[in-house]
């Protein structure tokens, strides 16, 4: 078996440098890497373009790293939540690329699966479709979307054992996955590290084919962004 | 007597079929969970990941794995399943969601659809609204029918930037039931007591009103 | 909940009509709706195109109905181990379309998410390309492929729940998920059938809305095609 | 002295490195896992959706749900994972293959390969062969040079339909190792005691011999 396993987020995130496109999973703060965006404010590497659904808030997440102001380009569907992020970008410093969540999913998926381009509905006659091409297939409209690039991905899994295999807990699942192997180097911080053979091969999400380095990570907040309950 | 948000939603509820998976946006849609009926067989789907979202948990059990689309913590019922973003979308786009229900800015009387971006104001992005209103077979669009600024929401020509094209099949405001057909925006019904003249007033692009225009009826 | 559960193949196969086009699920024998290939000749459905990886052997899987003359076309990417596949593709009775295997999976599962169409490099500069369109990412050669259509896929699981919820088990998993909901109506025939909530959500690999009706096998042979042992 | 069948293997098990994922396809490539130094971390993956593969299964213990490409009864070893045909080819098109090794009917000195159709014959399908050769990074082939009429498999340009562009890295064959260059069939190794003459003759495509060609070694 070929193992993946690295000491810590350092050895984990070596080689990472300024200019980088780094993928970072995660949907709002469920299922970031936290350990790796902790690693990322430490290392202080620049102008970073990131790919991740989301931007964080103002003091958690990929907010951390705005307010250090090392991210150059934001690659994400919705950032809705951060101040920092609307300051950043309305002064000129971060610029943005908004792309469909479903894009966005199947742009990382077509990285990770060696799929340079494919056709979906989604930004057909908006501003997203602009300058790309679009076709018609059976009288309905697509367009034309490729594969990201990225040197690293940052993702984060429940479980994980020493080949880099993953399970993902939940809807912290989100786009950890797809960008497992959608980057030059795939980087895995888990919450569990187990041995080779413990986790059941049937349960895995995915192969550690995918992830270049894993890690337990220490420290894991999982902070909630919105605390919604109900009485009993 | 327009309608209240609780109210739109209750006769968005009137759309559900036993056997419908339904995508519900944030805001109004979101409501929409609050009054299924008993009987009928509805699974929601939230695209972060998860089918058969149940209600928010009790305090203390709220679990940072286990969120819905609008960030909240929510719960799985039994039967519910978790995948990736890309089946999720695969899911929507796959048109295996029966019903999606989602707020606007503005609707055309095409059915174009715009709720994601105002020029000039912040931009928080289109998340996953673009990829529904493109996939979905039965997009019906929850919102109040007239802006803060009292100006209709259904218009001829959408001013703001589009998020889908021909794609909304029916609209729910406090005033009325449209349906997207050739002509315009047909009426299907009237708010309890609300006359065709002022949902009339308050619709911009072309009204199609039939001679019997029926009032909305609650069974609550 | 939305329940799925049908009595039996029978039910599950209402609708299939000669000359459809049907997807079946399995690897060689591995995988394969022993139950719903036993009711199709049972059934006696003419002309039909088959999407499958394979053609069965002369007296199990997709064979049985070759033996009846029920399939027209066979759209495989092996089809090697099957004598009376041989003689009716040979006197013309059976047309044959071969497709890369990676690119067969792809297209099922293009299918299955509403993608029309997307670039491999499987099949570029050979006969497989003739015809299709082709095209130049970052100076590598990739072949337009398109999604298949179905109207019934059969595929088989290990575990499933009367929601529709579904879970594979080893190397039978093959071509199966990717089938679901890649057709019209989905027919998916399980060894165990629970109730909704016995399954865990985190462990499901098809979710049940890709499912349309589920059934319990009343026969699982799982016949082996190349019993390969090592002595102790 | 021509490579028996195992030789051949085990002569092309030394281009595995710790760290490989290899895949192996049927015939002599199959026999190349009798020969993994036992130091080296290496996995192989059958295509049919197993990474992790281990050797045939003990008498009585074999299971319908495990088998490999070739529909042989096989095992998982510890750390092993299963997945779909679909997740199978992206590990195989994205390139996280470090090695493919493969049977071929012909090779071109420009790397061309033809593994799959001899028109006027059965055909049988491609199978996985065409993503594999146009996707790896690294193809090996292996095969007996001569074909049973005594014809070369090296050749400057193939006359069968064609498996895949431009893709064969390196062939091993029972009289020599072989390198794909720009001016076509490098000859790099030779196996012991066989003559450059031997090989030319065997060879129809364009042989380009450097001044020194070692024999191959064999540690075993």
């Amino acid at each position: 078996m070929i193992t993946k396993t690295v000491r810590d987020v350092t050895v984990a995130l070596q080689g990472i440098q300024n200019g980088m496109t780094v993928m970072v999973g995660g949907f709002g703060l469920s299922g970031i890497p936290e350990n790796a965006i902790a690693e990322l404010v430490r290392l202080g590497v620049k102008n970073l373009t990131c790919i991740s659904n989301n931007a964080g808030i103002d003091d958690f997440g990929l907010g951390l790293l705005l307010q250090k102001k090392q991210i150059n380009t934001m690659i994400a569907s919705y950032v809705g939540e951060n101040a920092l992020f609307e300051q950043q970008m309305i002064s000129g410093e971060l610029k943005v690329t908004l792309t469909p969540q479903g894009t966005l999913a199947e742009k990382c998926r077509a990285a990770q699966m060696g799929i340079p381009a494919f056709y979906t509905p989604a930004g057909y006659g908006t501003e997203v479709a602009e300058g790309k091409e679009t076709r018609e297939f059976d009288g309905k409209h697509y367009v034309l979307e490729t594969a990201y690039k990225a040197d690293f991905a940052l993702v984060k899994a429940w479980k994980g054992d020493e080949a880099g295999n993953l399970i993902f807990r939940g809807t912290s699942r989100n786009f950890n996955p797809l960008m497992c192997g959608a980057a030059q180097i795939t980087v895995a911080e888990v919450e569990e590290l187990l041995p080779v053979g413990a986790l059941n091969p049937n349960e895995i999400h995915i192969p550690g084919i995918f992830v270049n380095r894993i890690f337990k990570g220490i420290q894991f907040e999982k902070r909630i962004e919105q605390r919604t309950v109900q009485s009993k | 007597m327009a309608l209240d948000k609780n109210q739109i939603a209750k006769r968005i509820a009137q759309e559900l079929k036993s056997g419908y998976y339904v995508n519900l946006g944030i805001g109004i849609p979101t409501l929409v969970s609050n009054y299924v009926p008993e009987d009928l067989e509805v699974e929601f789907q939230s695209e972060n990941g998860i089918l058969g979202m149940g209600p928010f948990p009790f305090v203390g059990q709220e679990d940072p794995d286990l969120i819905n689309a609008g960030k909240q913590t929510i719960t799985a019922l039994p039967g519910a399943s978790f995948f990736d973003s890309a089946t999720s979308f695969g899911m929507i786009r796959g048109q295996h969601i029966d019903l999606t229900v989602l707020g606007a800015m503005e609707v055309s009387e095409k059915g174009d659809i715009a709720n994601w971006k105002i020029p000039g104001k912040l931009v928080k992005g289109m998340g996953g609204a673009m990829d529904l209103v493109a996939s979905a077979k039965n997009i019906i669009v929850a919102m109040m029918q007239v802006n803060r600024s009292g100006e209709s929401k259904l218009v001829s020509h959408c001013s703001l930037p589009l998020t889908g094209v021909a794609c909304v099949k029916r609209i729910v405001t406090e005033l009325a039931v449209f349906d997207i057909v050739k002509e315009g925006f047909l009426l299907v019904e009237r708010a309890p007591g609300e006359t065709i003249e002022t949902i009339q007033n308050a619709t911009a692009g072309t009204l199609i009103v039939p001679d019997q225009v029926p009032e909305m009826r609650f069974s609550l």
